[in-house]
């Protein structure tokens, strides 16, 4: 440094529109979100278009009542997959929870003391896995694989039978609706799925376990090194998605009143899906719970289309199913890449 | 620069360090002082980084003890270190390059209320805290969308603002340029006169004799010595890191390869009419010859990387045209561009440049295998053959071909990149940050190689921080500003370095006029 | 020492021991009988085919860092394609026109390939979705083929592959011996497997290394495919009919665990051929045991999980430390960092 | 309580008068399903009614998604075979408050209120599998030798697995010398049924019966028996449920040995009791499906008209 003077580069800093200030662009962090949501909507209203009662209220309602588990099972795997990990297990841990619910309610065991009973189970499980998987450094795939046989097995080996429910504050719940307007009404259960979105949301954005999750997801040796607590977020991580699953769990033993061990199965994909369809990377640190609703939206969307479509044998339910979805993807593929 | 008075805030006794077959440390002592600037010296390979990554917890240790404050400690990883008032920027920008500047500054420490992050005073600080460092950026754009040495400037910003008792830099300035390294000694000299320990590793003995008090030396992960800065005359402290005499380091002179003179009459290899990208850089005329190096010198951010790159079709430009040997081109892949013998090698070694997983070897045939394309493999004997030629030559350490290059020093991983792009025998080379992160005397091998290349006829364009190297090495220095190609200069008497920072500020008119 | 730190030695170890526990479960393990050899041995090896050619499929996408969900489908659509032709032939046991058949079936497999690689590498979706498209569209296309019934044909050239004999040694098994043959000199003779870990491991780094990335994972996507549709014909040849519903359901889960058993890691770079056919076998061979000892099936998914939650221990490195670690001597306790 | 909704459902959902049945299938898990699909399709393109259906693809919430979208469409009749017993109070429920009544074909709900579904049409599991037990134990009459039973299960935890095990179990529960030795799940798959089989037969000396829960199952069995040198029919009794056309074809040549009806064809029934329901006509809780069990002599006679 014995040379060059410093003085000229700093002059520059003063001008008064900073000449090397980086071009300016809309917020082109929300554009994939933003363009999910538009073609949502374009979905719906050729959905309005096309079938008889697609417009009454109610379809939009039941979109998100019949998602309920859905929507909070995918809250808990974006935070996985923020993460850069994947959780295989949610399904059969919505097969656990629904299980043992109706099994202990049928047992007589005090409704209040089963409900956060089935929650922390779930929340151990998955504590467990996130564990195993951050510790011993085993793939999050094959962890969680694990936990799939493990918790589906445990309910099988503890009920194979569809068991009924008829715990009153189940039933309860379960006739429960909350009027929104002159011929709608919701359900808990859908309430309780989208405070999911929101907590989840905020947890995401304006807390410190929110940020690290992104950091781990952008990089993982990175955020160790930069002294995030990287062993008590990924753990968490994988706790959340288990809280999450087994809330799931129960808000399907309040919407259909029984438990059965094989509930829930291939959640764990229709969740992954969800999320990516949002826009979440899979590969972790990029995206929103926002955007993993408008996954959940999307696919509850293309299920109703089909529904009032009414005429497709199964054979064909598949295969409009995957029109329609790699339609949707194709064009938020080019939305997006026209918006950068 | 007084002797130290007071106890040592850090020491650390007979430490040993052992990797699956390379004895990283072996016995090193090592004392930090409150109030100095420790350099820690040593060829690429010689264990500073890992040094450093012992104290900090990232790695167990094998053998020996930290005593902090006089306490013995075992910190059990980054976070510990951190909590224990430990700062550190490690070698490889560790940043998550995700998130925003911002949010890199702060991530961890963000100001909160009732548990929310308050984003408004983050920014706001961000901002404060990188006008200090005279960066003036936006701090709510993902630090990705920054050159490297922006996010080294931000990864330093992280560290000195985290108040600590001690502040560790490893290689914090292998590419940043002499303002920006001016900026940050300003920073280190008022942490230092509040009493902080700095240890500070570079390559650079001018910064080192700038900065630092005292320093220490390894040599192979041995403690050779520790020494006051100012007793230990540059030529015996060369002497110490090689174990070598300095007469064979007659590369090191200054000016020694300036004077060679461009064979007369080239013809032009690749001719660049106009060629931009919009947000990267404005259209420029460029003409690179058989056998002529160019540089290309600028201040951080004036948009070299982004104007190398597009002459190799990393990015692809959206005006003007190119022509190779005469014939137009489009890059649109950088494939194309190699099979016009254009090379590139990335200043971004982590991200760009090396395949972690992949052995020494690997990485050193990959460009070349993949110009033959799979079905032509490269017969095992010949690899072996050529790899070992060039461990040989660029002297890469441990001299394993068949170790994970994800393991090797920062320095040696550099070596490895640059042999890849040799061994394809390109017609132009063109080569971003090469010497990043490389120790005295392979520096004075790479540069002896570049010229010796360029005089077999090889055209190199050459980008680097420092100017002295571009100075050393180019027939002809293109000066870039504010993402815009603002003069051509023919390397020859007359022409220094303040010669060039002068065109780079006056040149603040011209744009002022024109963009 | 050397070999317990080796990845695949814990998979190999448990393999071995559920072959011994077979080998006291069955009656015959393995003999020489009519001509070839038979026992619960064989058994697994033939079993296991299908799903070892699956796999190598998987290993190779996974190595770039993609993933195939479709296969199970394409191995559905496969076996209803080569069915549905070879329930028309005037001669089914045609061996020339069988053939062609299967070949046929196994160019639609790849054709569905080149789909999958395309969305992937040149429209530029996620590997999982890309894949689920097929997925789920690709069994309703199953099923429409065969209209949702099971198509039974009675072709003995066309039940030979998955069922004959060669040399005392299933088809089934020498097929997939020949596809782990060509993968391996595919890969390892030639720099594909080189490029492939490099784009797994870096595809920034790869392209401007001049990889060209995209060609290649389409194309790892098609060998997938085409493996895939030789797994389905194997699999509706051992039944002697195209079932376009069961066929191949789930088996990407398998496939997927078999490649990370066999020390794939799912994010793409090094990948290991040997030890995914290990995978694969392992699999096989836990189902095999499982009827074996009569394991009720309420608790055959418990089984299950305890084998994989002891494999996934034994393989982590760390784990082995902690527990066996123990023993070895250690540096002196050292306090903890005042706070 | 939930309150009143259907101001105007009288109207239909049809805008052109024809009646409108909402119909929600399981799945398309076999040939079986398949064939009980086509069969209620054909029924309602016969009938003249419009048909909205829906496949579920074995999930319970699918179905209950499904029936609520029949609810939001006002269709005329809601139809559909519950995925479980369990678990339909709600649902059926909000049927009943928007006025639509409901028919439950092949598969039963547990449901303690039976207002909440006007009939139900279908087979009973149990009965089945008490079929299938009551015949082997007839075989046996008398006999004093062990006689050892495989049973290969349907899909763990699926309902006519459940209850085609319970059925059996309770049937041979007369003879004590007939013991079921293995007991495994085949899925309901012709594949996973051979390779059970294949391991069955490796790992137990003496096999004298097969007991497949259903026909696809007990024929990929018989493809192991003799891949190990053994002939179904004569060496292992071979018992299976559903009667679907390949079966029935083994069945006649010797390969099976019995075989307990299990019709899909409800598409007509189905019809029928539509238009009743919708009319307000009362009908039985209870319709069994016309059903039969059939020996082999009985699979000759029957096999030229089998369609499915
Ligand atoms: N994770 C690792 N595994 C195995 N060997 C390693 C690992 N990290 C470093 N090494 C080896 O330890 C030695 C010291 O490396 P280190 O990174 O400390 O060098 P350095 O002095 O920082 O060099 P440079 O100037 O190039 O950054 C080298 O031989 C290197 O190959
Ligand atoms: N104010 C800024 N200063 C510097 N770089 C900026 C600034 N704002 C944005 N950048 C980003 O940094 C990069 C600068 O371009 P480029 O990397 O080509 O410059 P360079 O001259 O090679 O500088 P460096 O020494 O940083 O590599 C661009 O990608 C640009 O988006
Ligand atoms: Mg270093
Ligand atoms: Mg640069």
């Amino acid at each position: 440094m014995t040379t060059i003077d410093a003085t000229p580069p700093s002059t520059n800093q003063k001008a008064a529109v900073n000449p090397r200030r980086r071009v300016y662009r809309p917020n082109t962090k929300y554009i994939p979100i933003l363009a999910t949501l538009a073609l949502l909507i374009v979905m719906y209203v050729s959905g309005i278009a096309n079938y008889r009662n697609f417009d009454q209220p109610s379809v939009v309602v039941n979109l998100f009542r019949d998602n309920a588990v859905l929507l909070v099972v995918t809250v808990g795997m974006t935070f996985v997959i923020l993460t850069g990990g994947i959780d295989l297990s949610v399904g059969a841990v919505i097969s656990l929870t629904t299980t043992l619910t109706a099994t202990l309610l049928q047992g007589g065991w005090p409704p209040l003391l089963v409900l956060p009973l089935v929650l922390l189970l779930g929340a151990l499980l998955g504590a467990g896995m996130g564990a195993v998987i951050h510790y011993f450094k085993v793939e999050p795939f094959i962890a969680t694989l694990a936990g799939l046989f493990l918790a589906r097995g445990l309910a099988l080996f503890i009920n194979q039978e569809s068991i009924p429910i008829r715990d009153k504050l189940w039933t309860t719940l379960s006739d429960m609706r909350i009027p929104l307007g002159e011929h709608t009404r919701t359900t808990p259960t859908a309430v309780v799925a989208l405070s999911a979105v929101l907590i989840a949301a905020a947890v995401l954005a304006w807390t410190r376990f929110g940020r690290n999750v992104y950091a781990i997801g952008g990089s993982a040796d990175s955020a160790l090194l930069m002294g995030l607590p990287v062993a008590r977020t990924r753990i968490a991580v994988y706790t959340v998605s288990g809280f999450c699953a087994a809330l799931g769990g129960v808000l399907y033993t309040i919407n259909s009143t029984s438990g059965h061990a094989l509930q829930g199965s291939g959640t764990e994909l229709d969740a992954i899906a969800s999320c990516v369809i949002g826009g979440v990377l899979l590969t972790g640190g990029a995206g929103y719970v926002f955007g993993s609703l408008l996954g959940v939206l999307v696919y509850g969307m293309i299920g109703t289309i089909i529904n009032f479509q009414g005429d497709l044998n199964s054979a064909w339910t598949r295969i409009v199913v995957g029109i329609l979805l790699f339609g949707f993807i194709l064009l938020q593929r080019l939305v997006t890449r026209r918006a950068r | 620069m007084g002797e130290p008075t007071t106890k040592p805030v850090l020491e650390m006794t007979g430490i040993r360090k052992v990797f699956p077959g390379v004895v990283a440390l072996d016995g090193v002592d090592f004392r930090l002082f409150p109030g100095e600037v420790h350099a820690l010296m040593g060829e690429n390979g010689a264990g500073k980084s890992t040094l450093i990554k012992v104290l900090t917890g990232v790695y167990d240790i094998d053998g020996g003890d930290i005593l902090l404050g006089g306490d013995e400690v075992h910190i059990a990883g980054p976070l510990a270190a951190q909590k224990a008032g430990i700062s550190t920027v490690y070698q490889e920008v560790n940043l998550c390059t995700n998130l925003t500047v911002a949010e890199n500054i702060f991530i961890g420490r963000e100001p909160r209320t009732f548990g929310k992050i308050r984003w408004g005073v983050i920014r706001k600080r961000a901002a404060e805290l990188l006008e200090r460092l005279d960066l003036n950026i936006d701090v709510s754009a993902p630090l990705s969308t920054y050159s490297l040495a922006i996010q080294q400037m931000v990864a330093i910003a992280r560290a000195v603002d985290i108040s600590a008792r001690v502040v560790i830099l490893d290689e914090p300035t292998s590419s940043l340029d002499a303002s920006e390294v001016e900026q940050l000694f300003r920073v280190m000299r008022r942490l230092k006169a509040d009493g902080v320990a700095i240890l500070f590793v570079s390559h650079f003995l001018d910064q080192i004799y700038e900065i630092s008090d005292r320093l220490t030396v390894l040599r192979n992960g041995q403690l050779i010595g520790e020494y006051r800065t100012a007793e230990l005359p540059q030529v015996q402290l060369v002497e110490k890191m090689i174990g070598k005499e300095l007469a064979t380091l007659e590369g090191l002179e200054d000016k020694a390869l300036r004077s060679r003179t461009k064979s007369a009459a080239a013809e032009p290899i690749l001719q660049a009419k106009g060629v931009g990208r919009t947000g990267a850089i404005a259209p420029f005329d460029l003409t690179i010859h058989r056998g002529e190096v160019v540089g290309l010198a600028g201040l951080l951010g004036s948009g070299r990387t982004e104007l190398a790159r597009l002459l190799f079709g990393a990015d692809k430009a959206d005006t003007g045209e190119l022509s190779i040997d005469g014939k137009p081109v489009t890059l649109r892949d950088p494939q194309v561009a190699m099979r016009r013998g254009i090379a590139f090698s990335s200043e971004n070694r982590r991200t760009e440049g090396i395949i972690g997983d992949l052995s020494v070897r690997e990485n050193i045939i990959l460009a070349l295998q993949a110009a033959r394309g799979w079905t032509r493999p490269i017969p095992r004997r010949k690899q072996d053959e050529i790899v070992e030629k060039y461990i040989k030559a660029l002297q890469i350490r441990p001299a394993d071909p068949e170790r994970p290059v994800r393991n090797l020093s920062g320095g040696n991983q550099q070596k490895v990149l640059l042999a890849r792009w040799l061994i394809t025998e390109p017609r132009l080379l063109i080569i971003d940050e090469p010497t990043r992160g490389i120790d005295v005397g392979a520096k004075a091998e790479i540069q002896k190689l570049v010229a010796e290349l360029s005089d077999g006829g090889m055209a190199v364009l050459f980008v680097s921080a420092e100017l002295e190297e571009v100075l050393r090495l180019s027939h002809k220095i293109a000066v870039l500003r504010d993402r815009r190609l603002i003069e051509e200069l023919d390397n020859g008497a007359g022409v220094d370095a303040e010669r060039i920072m002068q065109t780079i500020a006056s040149g603040q008119t011209a744009s002022g006029a024109t963009s | 020492m050397t070999i317990l730190k080796n990845r695949l030695f814990w998979p190999a170890a448990i393999l071995l021991a559920l072959l011994i526990v077979n080998v006291f479960t069955s009656n015959q393990f393995i003999t020489l009988q009519d001509g070839h050899l038979f026992g619960t041995l064989i058994d697994i090896l033939r079993g296991s085919a299908p799903l070892i050619l699956v796999s190598l499929g998987m290993t190779l996408v996974i190595s770039t860092g993609g993933i195939d969900l479709s296969v199970g489908s394409v191995m559905a659509i496969s076996g209803a394609v080569a069915c549905l032709l070879i329930k028309d032939l005037g001669n089914q046991n045609a061996v020339g026109s069988v053939l062609l058949i299967m070949a046929v079936a196994i160019a639609v497999s790849a054709a569905l390939g080149l789909w999958n690689g395309s969305l992937v590498a040149i429209v530029g979706i996620q590997p999982i979705i890309a894949t689920l498209i097929l997925m789920v569209a690709g069994r309703g296309l199953a099923q429409l083929i065969t209209a949702g019934q099971i198509i039974n044909v009675q072709s003995s050239p066309y039940a030979t592959i998955a069922t004959g004999f060669f040399l005392t040694l299933p088809v089934a098994f020498l097929i997939a011996l020949a596809a782990i043959g060509l993968i391996a000199v595919l890969t390892r003779r030639t720099a594909l497997g080189l490029l492939l870990e490099s784009v797994g491991g870096s595809p920034s780094a790869s392209r401007l290394a001049g990889i060209q990335a995209k060609r290649i994972t389409v194309m790892v996507y098609v060998v997938s495919g085409a493996l895939a549709g030789l797994a389905g014909l194997i699999y509706s040849a051992n039944i002697k009919s195209a079932d376009s519903i069961y066929a191949g359901n789930l088996i990407e889960l398998d496939a997927i665990l078999a490649v990370v058993i066999g020390g794939t890691a799912l994010i793409g770079g090094r990948f290991s051929i040997l030890g995914t056919v290990l995978g694969a076998v392992l699999i096989q061979t836990l189902q095999v045991t499982v009827v074996g000892i009569g394991v009720p099936s309420k608790a055959t998914l418990l089984f299950k999980a305890v084998v994989v939650v002891v494999l996934c221990l034994s393989q982590s490195v760390t784990f082995r430390e902690k527990v066996f670690g123990r023993f070895k001597s250690r540096p002196a306790v050292r306090a903890e960092v005042p706070a | 309580g939930c309150g009143d909704k259907g101001d105007d459902t009288g109207s239909g959902g049809g805008g052109d008068g024809k009646l409108v049945l909402g119909f929600s299938q399981v799945g398309a898990e076999s040939g079986w399903r398949t064939a009980n699909t086509k069969s209620i399709q054909d029924a309602a393109t016969a009938a003249g009614y419009e048909l909205k259906f829906s496949d579920a693809q074995g999930k319970q919430e699918k179905q209950i998604e499904a029936i609520r979208s029949f609810i939001t469409q006002k269709v005329d009749v809601i139809a559909f075979s519950p995925v479980v017993t369990s678990g339909w109070d709600a649902v059926l429920k909000e049927a009943k408050d928007a006025d639509i009544p409901v028919i439950l074909t092949d598969r039963a709900v547990d449901s303690q209120d039976k207002t909440l579904y006007k009939t139900f049409l279908g087979s009973d599991f149990v009965k089945e599998g008490k079929e299938a037990g009551n015949w082997l134990v007839k075989q046996y009459e008398g006999k004093t030798d062990p006689v050892n039973v495989v049973e290969l299960q349907g899909t763990v935890g699926a309902a006519p697995a459940i209850d085609r095990q319970k059925g059996f179990a309770e049937a041979i529960a007369t003879n004590p010398n007939i013991k079921i030795v293995k007991s495994q799940s085949g899925n309901f798959t012709r594949a996973e049924g051979k390779t059970v089989m294949e391991g069955i037969l490796q790992s137990t000396p003496k096999i004298d019966v097969l007991y497949a829960h259903n026909d696809d199952m007990g024929l990929g069995a018989i493809e192991a028996i003799e891949a190990a040198g053994k002939k179904p029919g004569t060496d292992i009794k071979i018992i299976t449920v559903d009667a679907v056309k390949d079966g029935m074809t083994a069945l006649s040549e010797g390969k099976i040995n019995f075989i307990v009806e299990c019709s899909p064809l409800l598409g007509p029934q189905l019809m029928d009791l539509a238009k009743k329901v919708k009319a307000g006509d009362t009908v039985d809780q209870r319709i069994l499906t016309v059903e039969t069990t059939f020996t082999q002599e009985q699979a000759k006679a029957a096999l030229p008209d089998r369609k499915y």
